[in-house]
């Protein structure tokens, strides 16, 4: 079936994508920018289509344990919220990844600390990608960059969330949340009847009762669970790294940056390379696994790296890492809401890493 | 070609639908767009804006310190935008208000007075369509009836019967622009 | 093994009356001696067999010292986060609406830490069950004060009895959730006595009936005692919440469905 | 007329001797060992049997349902 073209924002294209995607249930509360998300399926009504239940919580903390007890069912289930609820629901994103559920977490990041602003920022990194709540786990995050991905990325989530039994994030931010672009929707798929063997549905006589926990008061038996989790994240690691190059092959610098930051730096190679500055971009897709090989791979080539994120420097520590002392890496960000601009980000590679 | 555009004004001015039309008309060209509001209680009463970009090619950065075209709706926004238009590029301003008028001599200024224009027509609605038809004669971009096409597909069918009117406003619009200043 | 078996000639199959329901598994209930736990669970898993319930029951068990539930009963349980079971009882009943979905907390999971998932979900007639065990106090976590622990009442957070001024008073959630629209059933019963175990097993039992027609949520409570949080015997425990207890928390429905 | 018999088991391995059984029973029939079980408790055993009249109260309160109970018509 051919896609459909629409003009839409990138919190509509979440809402719409998951009902085509055949997902279960939503559960959210409002909070900007994000709340379009709810509207959009209220408004759409999908549970007169295609059954999936749509509701609004009493709270972020009860949304995201609707998201458990819907998980737990073998449901694709799934949350959205933006950053001070995501905090809220940290809780429940633990007690996911302890009980290995799978479920789609969206979060259009806003500024922080606090209630902070609500205009764009990607200083969420930290608690997305490095677990967030208590406990040695990891969500895969996924960084849209576009409407379109936006839309794509939902799919792909449950398809991941249901492969590795995982909680999945997709980390968007204001801006794409609340821009609209075109994207091509993908024809509507049918919910899935048959249940994992795993999912509580109730007990036939066929088989032993599931149970769905996170705890273990044995010790020994905790250290085994979290040495199988540290095996799953593994896998993970070697299997699911994606990421988009742009103009690397002959970069002899590299801006690393996700999302919305990606977006801006696309337009600095541009306007570097006008300039006569080999830049190129490599923009991670995945945040978790991060793309830690390529960068080293490509530390090995360039002068310098600039890691360009909407926040005080987060994910330049994992670029650190992959770089390894190789070459100079610094960070570019703006702060508190406000987007960084192309220009910004040329300013700052000529002053930090060409001339530094 | 890509053309990078900032519409400012007050909230409930039809800032956003102005560049939601602008940018569904160019969906209807087979182009590339990105609509890019200010959001958030700033829209309530306050002042909005939203960038809009359309092209040829994939758009990279959603948001641009310097524009190709500014439309600027209130005196606010004037002052607030009119130093980010690149040097040959093109404002476009309702004079409604004004008390300060732009002043640069590198880019190209525009009048259109469409609050007035609006008024005179008995349809205070039809406000940003009036803005966008001065707009579609300064950068012929997208085309009027690209524009009906859009607003047929983005409307609900029981606002259809609407379209007659807009069509009207966007020909008036082309009427009445005036140009105050070119640049060099 | 310790013989502790009656007349052999009565012990045969067909002269048999009570044994333990299949329902409860064979695990050692972790709790006290003496605990009404123990009861509560028995008689909602006889309910569960009575009716033949086992395919389609899925529980939701707190934390707190019911935490291990799903050790004990022969069904399909998530454990939720603390005070959190009413909203994961409600996407599971809304995902799974054929099912019966209960969630069974304890008065500091339900009463405190989960105040607004239980209102809610009561407001929202969520067409579930909540068995609610209210003893008084933290009984996992050694014996702190409950939203519920009486005026008075010495816990290892109010270890000169609980002072309502700068302590708060004792919460009486069930009388709360009575008032609320989504409920449709609302009873306060106790498991300490037989013929309090036989009230209690009819208000599940309706409640499963209830929930069958869709009729919104049941909500029922059981006070009960806590001996090693009291530091009293089990019998001694049992006779200070009739006289302690229940004259606070008296027992009896509070919302029952107009016939 | 007809007499009532009951009798009754107790799992005493998994008695925990909170006697609340004892006191709920009417006629008398349940009392607690002088000896512990394998958990150190006290259990609970049908001391006085003839008593018994298999009415299953024992039963109904018994938090960790250790008993069976049997009843038959003499």
């Amino acid at each position: 079936m051919e896609k459909e073209l629409r003009l839409m924002k990138g919190n509509e294209a979440v809402a719409e994508a998951a009902i085509r995607a055949g997902a279960d249930g939503y559960f959210g509360y409002p909070i900007t920018p994000q709340s379009e998300i709810l509207e959009y399926l209220m408004e759409a009504n999908p549970s007169q289509t295609t059954g999936m239940v749509v509701l609004q919580a009493e709270s972020e903390v009860a949304a995201i344990n609707m998201v458990y007890g819907g998980a737990a069912c073998g449901k694709k289930v799934m949350t959205s919220s933006s950053s001070p609820g995501i905090s809220l629901k940290q809780e429940g994103i633990s007690y996911i990844a302890g009980a290995e559920l799978p479920c789609l977490i969206v979060n259009v990041v806003r500024g922080g600390p606090g209630l902070g602003t609500i205009q764009p920022a990607q200083s969420d990194y930290f608690q997305s990608v490095k677990g967030g709540g208590h406990g040695d786990y990891h969500m895969i995050v996924l960084a849209p960059a576009s409407v379109q991905e936006m839309a794509d990325f939902v799919d792909l989530s449950f398809e991941l969330a249901f492969k590795y039994r995982n909680p999945v994030m997709m980390l968007s931010d204001g801006a794409i949340g609340q821009m609209m672009e075109k994207v091509y929707l993908s024809p509507q798929k049918e919910r899935v009847k048959v249940f994992p063997e795993w999912a509580t549905t109730g007990k036939p006589p066929t088989r032993a009762r599931n149970i769905i926990t996170s705890l273990d008061l044995d010790s020994d038996g905790m250290e085994q669970h979290n040495r199988d989790l540290q095996a799953k994240y593994q896998v993970i690691r070697e299997k699911e790294v994606r990421l988009e190059e742009f103009q690397t092959s002959d970069a002899e610098y590299l801006l690393v940056a996700y999302g919305t930051s990606a977006r801006v730096c696309q337009k600095a190679v541009q306007l570097l390379r006008a300039q006569g500055i080999k830049a190129g971009l490599l923009r991670p897709i995945t945040l978790f696994p991060f793309p830690t090989k390529r960068i080293s791979e490509l530390a090995s080539k360039v002068k310098g790296i600039l890691s360009v994120e909407m926040s005080a420097g987060q994910m330049v520590e994992d670029v650190l890492l992959a770089v390894n002392g190789k070459v100079p890496v610094k960070h570019f960000g703006r702060l508190g809401g406000i987007v960084t601009t192309p220009e910004e980000v040329v300013d700052n590679l000529k002053s930090e890493i060409i001339k530094g | 070609m890509t053309e990078e555009i900032i519409i400012a004004g007050f909230g409930g001015q039809g800032v956003l639908s102005m560049g939601k039309i602008m940018a569904y008309s160019a969906v209807m060209q087979d182009m590339e767009v990105s609509w890019m509001p200010s959001y958030g209680p700033e829209m309530r009463g306050g002042t909005a804006n939203v960038t809009v970009i359309l092209s040829t090619d994939r758009i990279s950065s959603p948001i641009v310190k310097h524009f190709d075209t500014a439309i600027i709706l209130n005196q606010q926004s004037l002052d607030k935008f009119e130093s980010s238009v690149k040097p040959g590029g093109v404002l476009i301003y309702d004079g409604n208000g004004i008390t300060r008028h732009p002043e640069r001599k590198d880019i190209s200024i525009y009048r259109v007075d469409a609050t007035e224009e609006a008024a005179r027509m008995n349809s205070p609605k039809t406000f940003n369509m009036i803005v966008l038809g001065g707009f579609i004669k300064v950068k012929p971009i997208i085309k009027i009836e690209n524009v009906l096409k859009g607003l047929k597909k983005s409307l609900p069918e029981r606002y259809h019967n609407l379209i007659p009117m807009n069509e009207k406003a966007l020909i008036r619009g082309e009427e009445i622009i005036k140009e105050v200043h070119k640049a060099k | 093994m310790i013989e502790a078996t009656g007349i052999k000639e009565i012990i045969k199959p067909e002269n048999l009356v009570y044994r333990k329901t299949d329902i409860m598994t064979d695990n050692i209930l972790s709790y006290c001696p003496g605990c009404g736990h123990g009861t509560a669970h028995r008689i909602l898993a006889e309910i569960i067999d009575e009716l033949g319930l086992q395919s389609e029951t899925i529980g939701v068990s707190p934390v707190g010292c019911s935490v291990l539930l799903y050790n004990y009963l022969d069904v399909d349980i998530q454990e939720a986060a603390h005070g959190r079971a009413p909203a994961v009882a409600t996407a599971i009943k809304r995902l799974l609406p054929d099912k019966f979905v209960f969630t069974y907390q304890g008065d500091g999971d339900l009463a405190a830490i989960g105040t607004a998932e239980t209102i809610h979900a009561c407001n929202r007639g969520e067409n579930i069950l909540i068995i609610f065990i209210n003893n008084g106090i933290y009984g996992m976590t050694g014996g702190q004060m409950a939203p519920t622990t009486l005026e008075g009442m010495k816990s290892s957070t109010s270890p000169y009895g609980r002072d309502i001024k700068s302590m708060g008073n004792p919460l009486k959630m069930t009388d709360i959730v009575a008032t609320l629209a989504g409920t449709y059933y609302v009873t306060r019963q106790s498991v300490h006595t037989p013929a309090n175990v036989k009230k209690t097993k009819k208000a599940i039992r309706k409640a499963v009936q209830y929930q069958k027609l869709d009729k919104g949520t049941c909500f029922i409570e059981i006070v009960s005692n806590c001996p090693s949080g009291w530091k009293m015997t089990p019998t001694q425990s049992n006779k200070w919440m009739e006289e302690t207890m229940f004259p606070f928390y008296p027992l009896g429905d509070l919302k029952v469905p107009e016939e | 007329m007809a007499k009532i018999r009951g009798s009754i088991v107790v799992d005493a391995e998994r008695c925990k001797g909170c006697e609340v059984c004892m006191v709920s029973c009417p006629t008398g029939t349940i009392a607690m060992a002088k000896e512990v079980n394998g958990k150190g408790y006290y259990y609970a055993y049908p001391a006085n049997q003839e008593l018994c009249i298999g009415c299953a109260n024992c039963a109904m309160v018994c938090p960790d349902g250790v008993i069976t109970v049997y009843k038959t018509k003499i």
